[in-house]
């Protein structure tokens, strides 16, 4: 429940930054923190109290059933959540980067790293 | 009027002031000297109306005598000026950009007395005598009795007493 | 009745109408005289005046519209005539109202007026232009009454036939639509001060101005045709007017009593009255004889 | 006044010489289109060149009737030449009324048949006489009024002023006076009717017939000839 | 069947192998892109072309060989291989536009652009919605990347916006696909599907998050902010690849879980399309930079689809229908889009009214026009079937609101789009543009492509006729041998016209029927003569001058509503692009096509209220038996009374009558206007049920009439430009036949008929003639002209014909016309209305004679001194116009005698009218009157005869003068043209009437406009350019949607 908590508030951290903040470098960690947040939601979303973690060792209790398919009896995680969210960390890291590489791009170009220095276009 | 001749005097070349009545009175002026005269007197003055513009042929002289005539309406008085120019040659700095008739007058000496004002719009137009092609019949040298009598056939005269021909109409039994 | 008979009569009833309209327009300038404290030319001038005009000797012409101009608007003047019943039951004076009613009568008069218009233009004058223009935008509102007072006597008799309209005016003159609805009368009456074009709507003829109008450039026989066309355009408004509003006419005595006094009624105005502009007659003409003419209609209306 | 006035008052008028046409020739039949040597080669589109010719009349008995019908019919053309014109404004009140006898002023010269010369005429105003008298339809009458028309009056030794209104179109009657009376141009004009009832007031056939002369007289004096040799 | 897994690999492992091949050689990477591209679009069509003979084959797929929850599984059924096929043809054609681009920058452009297309592929074919989410991502870092190679300020600000808002998404898309995992434990969209709905609060918002997210990428209104700047700034190439194949993905993935929300959470987000769809176009309504332009209408037409997705699904429709509708707008948006943006790319032209370089280059034109007439939903693109279809959905479920914004959303769309063709046809500019091959091979294939799609479709489309297809059919093969000269091209129309005519058009016709086909097709045929004045070719009339008459005889044809719509929008377009011939006609063409838009969609809206036709008949026919209520009847009537110019919608008229060129002109007055009254005359007689006379509405319908001809009568008279007079004159013309049609009796149709007839041959005849004026002297201003009746007898005598004939003075037809309209009214008893009638016939008088006098009589000019009289193609129409009109006058009754029938057919004839012989009597209750056409005409000959004899025997000798020999008060004219009085003729009227003519119709549509334009620039504000606002707008719009959301 922390975790759902604290990642909700890191998302909220992360909206708040990039809405107010006016350095795109910011901006961007604000985006990041908002990924972060996000992640640390769905990984909450997953877990079941007092699970371990869905890797089959010896902490997990698992059986062939019927037809032949594995069986989890102890209380894991939902592994899929974490899965998800190992998926999309690599997104996110990827987003960042170029974004970062946009900044620095822009900065190169722009002499500029606050937003509000980049509104040709408009209207 | 004595007056504002002498003011006019100290700026320019005035002489011969004649005072015809109280409220008239007529100047001398140069003819180089005219164009600014009327300019100071409509801007100053209060002269601003241009009564007429006329001319003088002085043939003995040998001299045209223009006459530009002005009027204050605020002091009720007239006042002439006199620019002498010389006959042969005769030509007057045009002024109608002071008064806009006064083209008319400048088209009519021209056309008159052969007088010419450069510059003034329209000035060899024939006004009157379209097609005239003898001399400026207004100057003196013109003899308009001999251009009549080579130029129009007469009819011969009857020549009779009114006062008898109509009593030998109306009362022949008389 | 055979169509070289019908040719006949109303070859007859043409002649009578161009001798008694003629009649008229000199009447009309002996009573101005009068009016002004002269004598005045004597009745017959209007013929003396058309056989000088033809006894002309050069004519010039601009162009074959210009040329045809006076042959328009006679035609027209005549047409217009031939398509109105002249005598209310007399088989030799209905000309050819057969052919249509009380609307082909009041366009065939635009006819005469428009080639009259076209020929006058051709002339190349300015002025004649001009005149035109004053008068074609005159009639514009001059007809405005002149049709509210018709369709007032449709809205009355439920016809648009003549002799129809005529037919139900018979029978003592408190039947005359002059009494059945004066209103409708007025308006036509007033409309027809316009259609007249004397005082105080002659500015299309001006004289002193733009020399009497569309026919500046018009002379000889040319006039003498148009001057022909007064008597007869006039002799055929007049019958339309005692037809409509004054109970028509069955014998030629009657319609000269009637057309007289009918004619008249334009005439006295337009001796004592001044003259309007232009827009001032338009105006007038759109406001109290309109407001006339729309309470007539819509007083049979309901 | 009454017409018997009128006749009686004939002797207002005044016989004066008649107008030099000397041996000069006729004009020639052959000859049918004018230079127009006074107008530029775009004017030449917008003027009619033929050259005006004598009218033919028609028998006899129709001619008198003819000249009967002109006789009472006289329209004249109101154009005010000089101060004999105010002379016409009288004619047409109460008093004098010409329309009794069958006259009227008509505002444009294709209408009219007479043309009154009201008094001196200078050359700017006889170019506009010679192009309204030619713009009149024939048959056509001039009468000239005042004694400027008739031998320049006091005008006599103008350089501006014409002395003899018949070297530049036919004159058919003169009216003396400086100026006349009303009641002198009311007598022009019957004698005027008494010359159209005679058949000779034949001024237009005059005009045509030496058209050559009178146009030679009128350009000795109009030295700027902007017009049509004829204005039709 | 093809493995779509081998698809996507192929992709993967292509992208990778791009950076080893480029190092052999820059050109091997692009064409081996190019292959994959070509193959995969293919293995789409391939997949297409199975499924259709074999739809039962199984088109599922799992990896990893696992069933549906736990593994990712790829569907390839007919909509996927319709898109797939689509989407890799528009790759290809993108990468084929962007081929210099790619030789400049090398590898990583290729590959990220193969990686583009990979997430688009992989978006449709997935239906696992975290595989989705995963394909989302890689179609959006690779559209980053992309951008990102275009090293320029602009597009790397537009990017950084772009990567943020699509952060902000995408984050928002994760969290809810995670929570809905949590309450339905699956991924998978089938299985998702097959669940029984949950209904807990959590479960919504999970949906609502899901939603959101997909549809903040689909870019709506007002959250859009970042991708207007992208379009705006990034590379043509790119945004035409965001705008149609990421759109087209995104789209897909919205449409794919479209089934899983709630109703009340579809209905939000419908609305929001619609909204979007609106707004956009709104805002594009006074942008000026064509890019940007494109992005507000990119996303307003994305608005559109994602709309007309939710709203049709809403009403219950069945989903396979809802995609082939929804397919219709996809495909026209898909190729006009990327078109359009590639064009803009071509042009290097920012500004609007810098696309005049287009003018040189007909080709690329001819493409614009095809992309933008497509956007707009004109005929026969399959926008405009999609467009019929909802809208007739919307009618029939009564979804009003739905309606009125589809509506107001296409008509704002079409005043820009053609503003921006007018400019690109019609502005002025000398400058040629570089025309590289890689660029022009994909505007081409598109063009070609959008043609043969819509070719393809329109076939398909049920209740289409093959008379439907002639129009387009004319269109393109009178396009095809447009080079050939104009003689030629005019003899083959006006046979294949008449053949088509004679044998088609006219024997399944009633008598009503033929006889406005006559005057539409008989009328415009005549007037094809004129057009054969041309020297050359004379490119660019035939098509649509060929489309527009076959357009013409379809309306009358037409057996169902949409036959009939689809007519009439042919007819529009055609006369539109007539107009648009004219030298000056920019704005006129732009007000035309405007104002007809606005009468379509009344019409649309109109169509769709009323009961369907009965197929099998002509609707001229169902007319009789169809019933239909007073709400379409009302939007029908505007809609016809907008193309006939009705006072107060009259603002379009005369502009168009008078800058067309002259021959259009002649063919819209005399002939045009008449598919208004046929039209009018139709939705009469639908409602003659409960309609008489003298109910208000009929008695409304006459005012408008008799105002109409009153205002068109006077605005006539206070013209100086001829062809403005000849337009005003034809509105007030066109009003009497309103009158006359408002009447709703025997007698007062037939006038309105008669006076149709008429009018088509006076107008026409006058425009002719008119028409050989204007061609020799080169000026339309009639003070110019003058005395021409010496140099042009023949159009002289034409328009002394046609005016007598407008003028109503016996004995010409056109006194029958007046006769008829008094009449029937009089024997109503409108008498009020009657006397404005006569007063505005009488008004026509003064401008007529001010037509004739200044132009042909008066003063010639000098310079107009070598004028000819008209060639000899002007002069055919204008003689069968003349024999007509003289046939007419003097034998009324071989006219009125068919009207009456006709007529008949509807209302019928009552006793007391009698046709017999020549006379035509009346004998009604309340009105007795009568016209013998045939006698008057004899008297008038006869009247007219007799004094010209006398006249040449008295004046046997005359002189001919000349143009100056005038009484000029004793001087002499100087000038011919301050001796011709001419200008500002009715001055004096203007004093006395001028207040009644004040323009105030002109004020008020201005005032419109101007309205428009300054909402559409206040709501651009919010277009801030800061990022930061932009991702504001996202939230709140969020926020608010989820507060909508609530409320539901």
């Amino acid at each position: 429940m922390m975790v759902l908590i604290c990642g909700l508030l890191l998302m909220l951290i992360g909206i708040w930054a990039m809405l107010i903040k006016k350095n795109i470098i910011r901006i961007i960690i604000g985006f990041s923190i908002l990924d972060t947040g996000t992640h640390l939601v769905i990984v909450a979303i997953g877990y079941v109290k007092h699970a371990t973690a869905p890797i089959v060792d010896k902490a997990v209790n698992i059986s062939q059933n019927a037809e032949g398919g594995i069986q989890v009896l102890g209380k894991v995680v939902d592994p899929v959540p974490s899965a998800l969210v190992l998926t999309a960390i690599v997104i996110g890291l990827a987003v960042t980067a170029l974004l970062l590489s946009f900044a620095v791009r822009l900065y190169k170009v722009g002499n500029s790293l606050n937003i509000n220095d980049y509104e040709e276009l408009k209207w | 009027m004595k007056e504002l001749f002498n003011t006019l005097s100290k700026q320019f070349e005035l002489t011969d002031y004649q005072s015809k009545r109280d409220n008239q009175a007529f100047v001398t002026a140069t003819s180089s000297q005219l164009v600014s005269l009327l300019t100071h007197l409509r801007d100053i003055h209060g002269y601003t109306h241009l009564v007429m513009v006329t001319c003088v042929d002085w043939l003995e002289d040998g001299k045209f005598q223009v006459t530009y005539l002005l009027h204050n309406y605020a002091t009720k008085t007239d006042l002439g000026i006199f620019v002498f120019i010389p006959r042969d040659n005769p030509v007057m700095d045009s002024m109608h950009h002071l008064w806009e008739q006064a083209r008319v007058y400048q088209r009519e000496l021209h056309e008159m007395f052969g007088i010419d004002f450069p510059g003034s719009p329209g000035v060899y137009k024939p006004m009157i005598l379209e097609g005239w092609q003898g001399p400026p019949p207004m100057r003196r040298d013109f003899d308009t009795k001999v251009y009549c009598e080579d130029t129009y056939s007469n009819r011969e005269r009857q020549h009779k007493e009114p006062e008898q021909y109509m009593k030998e109409q109306l009362y022949p039994e008389d | 009745m055979s169509i070289a008979f019908k040719v006949f009569w109303a070859f007859i009833s043409l002649g009578v109408v161009t001798v008694w309209g003629l009649t008229l327009n000199g009447m009309v300038h002996k009573i101005f005289a009068r009016v002004q404290g002269r004598l005045g030319p004597p009745v017959w001038q209007p013929f003396i005046d058309i056989i000088k005009n033809n006894a002309k000797r050069t004519a010039i012409t601009h162009g074959i519209m210009f040329y045809l101009g006076p042959v328009f608007r006679i035609a027209g003047g005549i047409g217009t005539y031939m398509f109105i019943p002249v005598l209310f039951g007399s088989a030799y004076f209905s000309n050819f109202s057969l052919s249509g009613d009380v609307l082909l009568v009041m366009y065939f008069i635009f006819f005469g007026q428009l080639g009259m218009a076209l020929g006058a233009g051709e002339g190349g004058h300015p002025y004649s232009a001009i005149a035109v223009s004053r008068g074609l935008a005159q009639m514009t509102a001059f007809e405005v009454p002149f049709a509210l007072s018709v369709i007032s006597l449709v809205a009355q008799y439920g016809t648009l036939n003549i002799t129809e309209i005529v037919a139900a005016q018979q029978g003592g003159f408190l039947r005359w639509t002059l009494f059945t609805n004066p209103l409708a009368v007025i308006t036509a009456m007033i409309s027809m001060l316009g259609m007249n074009m004397y005082n105080p709507f002659s500015v299309v003829i001006a004289p002193q101005e733009i020399p009497i109008g569309p026919p500046t450039e018009y002379h000889s026989s040319f006039l003498g045709m148009l001057a022909t066309n007064r008597g007869i355009f006039a002799g055929a408004k007049l019958v339309l007017f005692m037809n409509l509003f004054f109970g028509g006419a069955t014998n030629l005595l009657i319609l000269m009593l009637k057309t007289f006094w009918i004619y008249m009624f334009s005439v006295f105005v337009g001796a004592a009255y001044p003259r309007f502009r232009t827009e001032d007659s338009i105006r007038f003409f759109l406001t109290y004889p309109t407001i006339l003419g729309i309470i007539s209609v819509l007083l049979f209306s309901f | 006044m009454k017409d018997d006035d009128i006749k009686n008052d004939s002797n207002l008028t005044v016989e004066v010489s008649q107008t030099p046409i000397a041996d000069y020739p006729d004009w020639r039949k052959d000859d049918k289109s004018l230079t127009n040597a006074g107008l530029s080669e775009e004017e030449q589109d917008w003027f009619c060149d033929a050259r005006p010719q004598p009218a033919k009349k028609s028998w006899q008995i129709m001619e008198n009737f003819f000249n009967w019908a002109r006789s009472n019919s006289l329209w004249i053309l109101a154009f005010g030449t000089g101060c004999g014109a105010i002379e016409l404004r009288p004619l047409v009140t109460a008093r004098y009324d010409i329309s009794r006898l069958g006259m009227q002023p008509r505002p444009t010269p294709r209408q009219a048949s007479v043309f009154m010369i009201g008094g001196y005429v200078s050359i700017k105003t006889l170019k506009r006489i010679v192009r309204s008298y030619e713009q009149m339809q024939g048959p056509k009458f001039v009468v000239a009024v005042c004694s400027c028309a008739i031998n320049g009056g006091m005008y006599w030794d103008s350089y501006n002023t014409v002395k003899r209104i018949d070297e530049y179109i036919p004159v058919d009657v003169y009216v003396t006076g400086c100026m006349p009376r009303p009641e002198a141009v009311l007598a022009g004009f019957s004698k005027l009717k008494e010359l159209i009832k005679a058949g000779k007031a034949e001024g237009q056939n005059l005009y045509a017939e030496k058209f050559d002369w009178y146009k030679e007289n009128q350009k000795s004096v109009i030295k700027d000839w902007n017009m049509p040799d004829y204005n039709w | 069947m093809v493995n779509p897994m081998l698809l996507l690999a192929m992709f993967l492992i292509t992208a990778f192998l791009i950076a080893l091949l480029d190092k052999l050689h820059r050109k091997i990477s692009i064409y081996t892109i190019y292959a994959v591209l070509l193959i995969a679009s293919g293995m789409g069509f391939w997949q297409l072309n199975t499924l259709l003979y074999n739809p039962n084959l199984s088109v599922v797929v799992f990896s990893a060989g696992f069933s549906a929850p736990l593994s990712i599984s790829l569907q390839f059924g007919v909509v996927e291989a319709v898109l797939v096929a689509l989407l890799n043809l528009f790759g290809f054609l993108g990468a084929s536009y962007l081929y210099r681009r790619f030789l400049q920058s090398g590898a990583q452009a290729i590959a990220l652009y193969l990686l583009v297309l990979l997430g688009a592929n992989g978006l449709v074919l997935t239906r696992d919605i975290f595989n989705s989410f995963v394909f989302l991502e890689i179609l959006s870092i690779a559209t980053y990347a992309i951008i990102a190679v275009d090293q320029n300020k602009n597009s790397l600000v537009a990017g950084i916006k772009y990567m943020l808002a699509g952060g902000i998404s995408s984050t928002l898309f994760l969290i809810g696909i995670v929570l809905a995992y949590r309450y339905t434990g699956t991924l998978n969209i089938d299985t998702w599907l097959s669940l029984s709905p949950i209904k807990t609060p959590g479960y919504t918002v999970a949906l609502f998050l899901m939603a959101i997210g997909v549809f903040i990428e689909l870019k709506p209104f007002p959250a859009n902010g970042w991708a207007l700047d992208l379009y705006q700034s990034a590379d043509k190439g790119v945004a035409s690849l965001i705008s149609s194949v990421n759109t087209a993905a995104i789209l897909f993935l919205y449409y794919k879980l479209m089934p899983l929300f709630t109703p009340a959470l579809l209905e939000i987000l419908t609305g929001a399309g619609l909204i979007s769809f609106v707004f956009g176009n709104l805002i594009a309504l006074r942008q000026k930079n064509a890019s940007r332009l494109l992005g507000y209408s990119s996303t307003a037409q994305t608005g559109l689809l994602v709309f007309s997705l939710g709203a049709l699904s809403l009403l219950g429709l069945p989903q396979g229908m809802v995609l082939r509708i929804a397919l219709g707008l996809f495909i026209t948006n898909l190729f006009a889009k990327s078109g359009l943006f590639w064009l803009c790319g071509v042009t290097k032209r920012n500004n609007l009214q810098d696309w005049s370089v287009l003018r040189s280059d007909s080709g690329l034109l001819i493409i614009f026009g095809i992309f933008a007439v497509a956007l707009m939903g004109f005929p026969p693109f399959p926008s405009f079937f999609a467009k019929w279809q909802i809208i007739q959905i919307f009618g029939a479920s009564q979804a009003w609101m739905w309606m009125a914004g589809l509506l107001i959303g296409s008509l704002l769309e079409v005043v820009y789009l053609m503003r921006w063709l007018g400019f690109a046809a019609k502005g002025e500019s000398q400058s040629t543009l570089e025309k590289p091959f890689s660029k022009l091979f994909p505007l081409m294939v598109s063009a070609l492509g959008l043609a043969s799609v819509s070719y393809y479709l329109t076939l398909m489309y049920p209740q289409i006729g093959t008379n439907s297809i002639y129009p387009i059919m004319a269109f393109i093969l009178f396009g095809l041998i447009d080079i050939l000269p104009v003689k030629l091209k005019g003899v083959l129309a006006i046979a294949a016209l008449s053949l088509w005519g004679w044998f088609v058009l006219l024997p399944p016709l009633p008598l009503m029927g033929q006889l406005f086909a006559l005057i539409l097709v008989g009328g415009s045929i005549v007037q094809i003569f004129a057009f054969m004045r041309y020297q050359g070719a004379a490119e660019g009339f035939f098509p649509s001058l060929t489309m527009l008459i076959f357009a013409l005889g379809n309306i009358v044809l037409a057996s169902t509503k949409l036959q009939f719509f689809l007519a009439w929008e042919l007819m529009t377009l055609a006369a539109y692009l007539l107009i648009l011939k004219g030298k000056k006609a920019r704005v006129a063409a732009l007000l035309f096509i405007v104002f007809s838009s606005f009468g379509a969609y009344l019409m649309l809206a109109g169509f769709s209220m009323m009961p369907n036709t009965v197929e099998g008949y002509l609707i001229i026919l169902q007319a009789n038996f169809m019933a239909i209520d007073w709400l379409p009847a009302l939007l029908l009537g505007v809609a016809f009374l907008i193309k006939m110019g009705a006072v107060g919608v009259h603002y379009w008229l005369p502009a168009a009558y008078s800058e067309a060129d002259d021959e259009t002109s002649s063919i819209l007055s005399s002939v045009l206007s008449k598919a208004g009254v046929f039209g009018l005359l139709m939705v009469l007689i639908l409602i003659s049920r409960f309609v008489s006379s003298s109910s208000i509405s009929m008695m409304a319908l006459g005012w408008i009439g008799v105002f109409t001809a009153f205002f068109g009568a006077l605005m006539a008279v206070f013209q100086e430009d001829a062809k403005k007079l000849l337009a005003y004159s034809s509105m007030s013309q066109l009003g009497y036949i309103v009158v006359g049609l408002s009447l709703m009796t025997h007698l007062g149709w037939v006038s309105a008929l008669y006076l149709a007839v008429n009018h088509l041959f006076f107008k026409g005849l006058i425009f002719m003639a008119m028409a050989a004026v204007f061609l020799r002297t080169g000026t339309r201003n009639m003070y110019e002209m003058g005395g021409l009746i010496k140099k042009m007898p023949i159009a002289f005598i034409s328009v002394l014909m046609g005016i007598i004939a407008v003028s109503g003075v016996p004995p010409l037809s056109g006194f029958g016309s007046k006769w008829f309209i008094y009449t029937s009214l009089l024997e109503q008893g409108r008498y009020l209305q009657t006397a404005l009638v006569f007063f505005s016939s009488a008004i026509a008088f003064l401008y007529l004679y001010r037509l004739i006098h200044t132009v042909f009589l008066g003063q010639a000019k000098p310079n107009q001194k070598d004028v000819k009289e008209a060639p000899i193609w002007l002069i055919i129409p204008q003689g069968i116009f003349i024999m007509a009109i003289m046939a007419i006058s003097v034998f009324p009754n071989i006219i009125t005698k068919p009207l009456s029938l006709a007529v008949g057919d509807y209302i019928a004839k009552p006793e007391w009218l009698n046709w017999d012989g020549y006379n035509l009597v009346l004998n009604s209750p309340t009105l007795h009157g009568n016209w013998n056409g045939n006698l008057v005409m004899y008297v008038t000959m006869g009247v007219f005869i007799i004094p010209l004899i006398w006249l040449l025997l008295v004046n046997a000798r005359t002189q001919k003068v000349k143009q100056f020999n005038i009484v000029f008060a004793a001087e002499r004219p100087y000038k011919p043209w301050t001796t011709h009085f001419a200008y500002n003729m009715f001055a004096h009227y203007e004093k006395a009437l001028g207040f009644l003519v004040k323009p105030r119709v002109t004020a008020f549509y201005k005032g419109v406009a101007e309205g428009f334009h300054s909402l559409s620039a206040t709501l651009a504000r919010i277009y801030t350019g800061n990022g930061q606002t932009y991702m504001l707008h996202i939230f709140l719009y969020t926020i608010f949607l989820y507060l909508l959301l609530g409320v539901k």
